[in-house]
């Protein structure tokens, strides 16, 4: 048990060292994470606010698959962005396999269907009347739309930082797209499973720490960016 | 593997009833990857009335599960290591299993020239000048520690942007050299299992250098209360006799023409 | 005179029931034109066909001159000269002013000229003070109120106006009802109002339409139908407040 | 690429051959991701709910670690359960480690603040009115909470398939506590890993699908539940 | 004659601004007492004190002869005793019936008992027809009414209500006061009601305050405010409709 607290103690002895190869690894892990943060937020909001919206055959079927993608495994995921990139592979010849690129797009693959599904029922949670009031205000209907994402906020601050969490904290697909090559593809959760496999536990645990830090100051952002633009932080008084 | 769901059945009541039958082996993945363990485990269990828990890590991870008592027995190959595991009290009954041997292999271009060849000194010594992609395991495992000694042979210290270290299990690491079109050391069970799927060919072997010892050892009793030491016992007498030794030499020979591992036990 | 709106046979349906089934409407220009009725007689479903916010299952539609197409561009086009206060007002989470804003914003105003009107507007309903209040705290009244100086401040052609005094206390409610007066007056805004009220209704209306049960029963100049309805369930509706 | 079709059609025929191993593996994933998924769900709708509506102080501090936790990396919670597992751990005495019960610990912590984050921003995108009208009905307090919870149901389904989903593809934690022993921890991800460790990309994609299935299955299960309870299912209607 | 509730120097602010600062209020069993007065003046905040909805800042309050300590078991009791139909009435997602018998369910009752007061209720109201509709898709007036016969379906000691006929039309509007006076008269339930409608406030109340800025500027029998009101303020107010 003491293996934690020595975990603890390694983890800032570890900050404090400066490790530059530490800091590396955590910056690429921010670049990776991020990035497919931000392209799976890009696509994935304007694809669920669509489904929540659009009425079309199909529209169950996909947001059900869709709902069924925030559970695609990692290793999968993984996987099938491997055979894709692989030189036998379809996209062979631009010869992304174990480069960053190769890692965002595996992460966005993972990132897409938690931020979609979880706009779509966020936005699903509205009401006709803002789109009335909206068009009724002289909205275009892509300005109408762009009202409700905004009433739907807490559900889709949420689905950033629920896919926030899942991308920085991945390593499934990471470890098989990038291959977590030293100084090159390695990130924070490829690294924490390589020294559990050295059996080094106390430093896997120091790195999770500087993950879970990490994690923090990205959800704090993000929240303090909500903050920015919606001041009202009322909740419901229980009295 | 039809066998290994009835094994009572099959020995009939000749088959032992063990106070306590759960056996925890911890292993390194090349021995549960190859398919070794797959093979050979009913025969244990169908005649010692244990069942065996494989748990597949690195050799690192399986004597650290040793030393925290999560373990009953393990199978492993770091010999240095697995000597001073034994010698800080973690370990008893160490016995020498079989060994297997590792290879160089690398992509059929091969770029630094060293093919046929059957000196690893030699042949890391022109990797590393020609400066030809490489992957190493960088895990710290059996295989990872023989290529430092290796390279320590040749008095070189492995850097560079061709010098990768991937921190993976074998056959990670086998797919990976794969798509780079690099040279890896690899064991040769991990290789055969799987060269089917890849274009690497083997490059250097023979070499007294990659041989590749396996043993096992019984996790100490006395350094925790409920390791099942009955169970590790019965497992190291039976992976050390000579009906098992001559079933490890078989396994493979159908598939492979070879075998995959040859059994030393004395 | 022009005819803003024109509705032949439009019905409406949710499910089995019609809750809609006005076989002749027309609106013109630079009137008030009141619509009376029972609660559920369909008067709001009414009103959100005219707004376009509702599509008519059957029927012939006109609006502002042109034969609704129901295509986005046009909807767009024929709703920016139409505003609505809605019968339970909706505020964007926000401040007072976003919510004024709303409406020159989307129609991408000068900041100077939002500024500007978005105070103009508020301080004719005597809401400046609020302006950066967080809208959704609004009191029933005040947030009517809003809702008003919000349809208002886009300067519409149409205003539609769902009991938009029915939280306002009297005196208000008056000022607002001189001030609806005087847009209609001065900018010929055509409005289409719904109220409970009938002294508003006669004190503001120049037509009234009377639905009941989704049907038209009865139209004409809002005088004559109060001081001689036609229909006896008009009669008989007019006199449950007198 | 020809992998993929190959994966597929080796999926079909894994379903179709009923390979007692397979079937085995399925239920005891089953059996370890749905109980997860339960307890979770059991200890974190109240959870959130509570941190969404309850005022004290640390409260913030609390959600944001719980926001934060959602991106626990399964790694590291898998080696948190270890290490307190572990013989040398404080509750070694229970020979939990390698146990399917040792699984659903884990999954259990990685799953509650998933749920317990995204109920308490369901929770908080609800207004005074539900409360103040539940309880001058007459309901009692957790009546009335009850009811907050019934509206939020649109942020608190999606919470549970996003749990659902991240437990049911999670591999780093049950491979870490429960070893992946074949017979009694071996699950469906712990399958792929090792398959595709072994070289068996198609057989690995194929148990993938299996799984995808599987999530599909339990998916539609809990949209069914909630229609059965709330059979409007109106959107807004953009016209 | 018993009082129900009594406050002294009942504050309440928000941020810096005090909406609500009543120095002295009684309210008598059995009588129905009217709330006026202009929009934010803190009508619906000193409602929501009675109720038990929000807290006040400062100040004395006993409800039912109690003094209010605010621990969740006292205000069960005492709010099992209330209800209130708001100023917007909001509907929990479900039918109609979910709606009328959320009350009934909340206090356990039989189940026979729960259908046979919910369709009393709604039959009173008119809205037996709507007893399996979703609640959210009913008009204005409609809601109104179910929200009036979800809080008459718990039989109330107390009922408070927010400008309860609003959005109603004329002639269920009366229907309904006469149904308040009725449950006034046969069961002594006492009513607060605040509204907007004079008339009705006439019809209706024995005792009137009139609110002003958070101040009650003055109360007392109903005819006497009306006729002859002692506050400047008030006379104008009440002119307004006049
Ligand atoms: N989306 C809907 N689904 C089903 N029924 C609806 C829907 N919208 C309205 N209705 C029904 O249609 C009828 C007419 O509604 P509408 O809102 O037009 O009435 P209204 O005349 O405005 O009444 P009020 O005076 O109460 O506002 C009502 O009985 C209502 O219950
Ligand atoms: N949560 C809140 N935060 C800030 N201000 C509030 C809040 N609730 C109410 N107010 C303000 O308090 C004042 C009194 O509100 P209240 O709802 O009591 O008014 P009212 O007399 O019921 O008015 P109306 O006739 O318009 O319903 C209003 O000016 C309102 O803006
Ligand atoms: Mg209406
Ligand atoms: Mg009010």
């Amino acid at each position: 048990m003491d293996v934690i607290g020595q975990g603890v103690k390694e983890g800032i002895l570890l900050i404090l060292s400066l490790d530059p190869e530490l800091i590396q690894v955590t910056l690429l892990s921010l670049q990776v994470s991020l990035t497919a943060l931000v392209a799976a937020g890009l696509l994935g909001i304007p694809a669920g606010t669509f489904l929540a919206l659009k009425n079309f055959t199909g529209r169950k079927l996909i947001l059900n698959i869709i709902y069924t993608l925030m559970g695609l495994p990692p290793v999968l995921a993984g996987l099938i962005v491997f055979l894709v990139l692989s030189n036998r592979g379809p996209l062979g010849e631009w010869q992304l396999l174990f480069t960053p690129s190769a890692m965002i797009i595996a992460q966005v693959l993972l990132g897409f269907p938690l931020v979609a599904g979880l706009s779509a029922r966020a936005v699903m949670s509205q009401r006709q009347e803002v789109y009335d009031t909206a068009v009724m205000l002289g909205a275009t209907r892509t300005q109408a739309v762009l009202s409700i994402i905004r009433e739907s906020r807490m559900g889709i601050i949420a689905a950033l930082t629920t896919a926030m969490g899942r991308l920085i904290a991945e390593v499934g697909a990471v470890m098989m797209v990038g291959g977590n090559i030293q100084g090159k593809t390695r990130v924070l959760t490829t690294s924490i499973v390589l020294e559990t496999r050295m059996g080094h536990d106390s430093r896997a645990l120091g790195i999770g720490i500087i993950l879970l830090i990490l994690a923090f100051m990205i959800m704090l952002l993000i929240l303090k960016l909500e903050k920015r633009s919606f001041k009202d932080d009322s909740t419901i008084q229980i009295v | 593997q039809k066998e290994e769901a009835e094994p009572q059945q099959q020995a009939g009541d000749s088959v032992p009833t063990p106070e306590n039958p759960q056996l925890k082996l911890a292993t390194t993945t090349s021995t549960q990857d190859s398919g070794l363990l797959d093979e050979i485990i009913p025969d244990f269990e169908a005649k010692t009335g244990y069942k065996a828990e494989v748990i597949a890590v690195g050799s690192g991870a399986a004597m650290e599960m040793g030393e925290s008592g999560d373990a009953d027995v393990l199978l492993v190959h770091s010999r240095a290591a697995e000597d001073e595991f034994v010698a800080a009290g973690f370990g008893i009954d160490r016995h020498d299993v079989m060994y297997n041997d590792f290879l160089i292999i690398g992509p059929a271009a091969d770029p630094a020239g060293i093919k046929g060849g059957d000196d690893a000194v030699a042949a890391l010594t022109q990797i590393s000048d020609s400066k030809s992609v490489f992957l190493s395991r960088g895990d710290d495992s059996g295989t990872h520690k023989k290529e430092l000694s290796i390279w320590k042979a040749a008095e070189i210290e492995p850097t560079g942007d061709w010098y990768n270290s991937v921190g993976q299990g074998m056959a990670d690491t086998y797919r990976m050299a794969d798509e780079m079109q690099g040279y890896t050391l690899i064991d040769r069970a991990t290789y055969l299992a799987n060269k089917e799927n890849y274009s690497l060919e083997s490059i250097v072997e023979g070499d007294e250098l990659l041989f590749n010892p396996y043993g096992v050892i019984a996790v100490n009793p006395e350094k925790y209360p409920n390791i099942n030491y009955d169970g590790a016992t019965a497992f190291i007498q039976w992976i050390i006799s000579d009906e098992t030794q001559a079933l490890i030499a078989e396994f493979g020979k159908d598939q492979y023409g070879q075998s995959l591992f040859i059994p030393d036990a004395k | 005179m022009t005819v803003l709106f024109k509705l032949f046979d439009i019905t409406k349906s949710y499910g089995e029931r019609q809750v809609l089934n006005a076989e002749h409407l027309e609106i013109r220009a630079g009137n008030i034109h009141c619509l009376l009725g029972p609660n559920g007689s369909g008067k709001t479903t009414l009103l959100r066909v005219m707004a376009l916010l509702t599509t008519n299952d059957t029927g012939d539609l006109e609006v502002l001159g042109e034969q609704v197409s129901w295509q986005p561009s046009q909807l767009l086009l024929l709703r920016r000269q139409m505003a609505m206060v809605t019968q339970s007002s909706f505020m964007f989470e926000g401040s007072v002013f976003y919510n004024v804003a709303y409406g020159l914003k989307a129609r991408k105003k000068p900041k100077k000229e939002i500024q500007k009107r978005v105070q103009e507007s508020l301080e004719l309903l005597g809401m400046l003070d609020f302006i950066d209040a967080p809208a959704r705290y609004l009191s029933g009244g005040e947030t009517q109120k809003v809702a008003i100086a919000r349809a208002l401040a886009v300067r519409p052609r149409v205003l539609f106006l769902d009991e938009p005094t029915s939280n306002i206390d009297p005196s208000s409610s008056l000022e607002i009802e001189q001030y609806i007066k005087h847009i209609n007056q001065q900018y010929s805004t055509t409005i289409v109002l719904i109220t409970h009220n009938f002294f508003q209704a006669r004190r503001l209306a120049q037509q009234t339409s009377m639905l009941w049960d989704g049907h038209i029963i009865e139209q004409g100049p809002t005088r004559d139908m109060f001081h001689n309805p036609q229909d006896p369930r008009t009669r008989r509706f007019i006199k449950g407040e007198y």
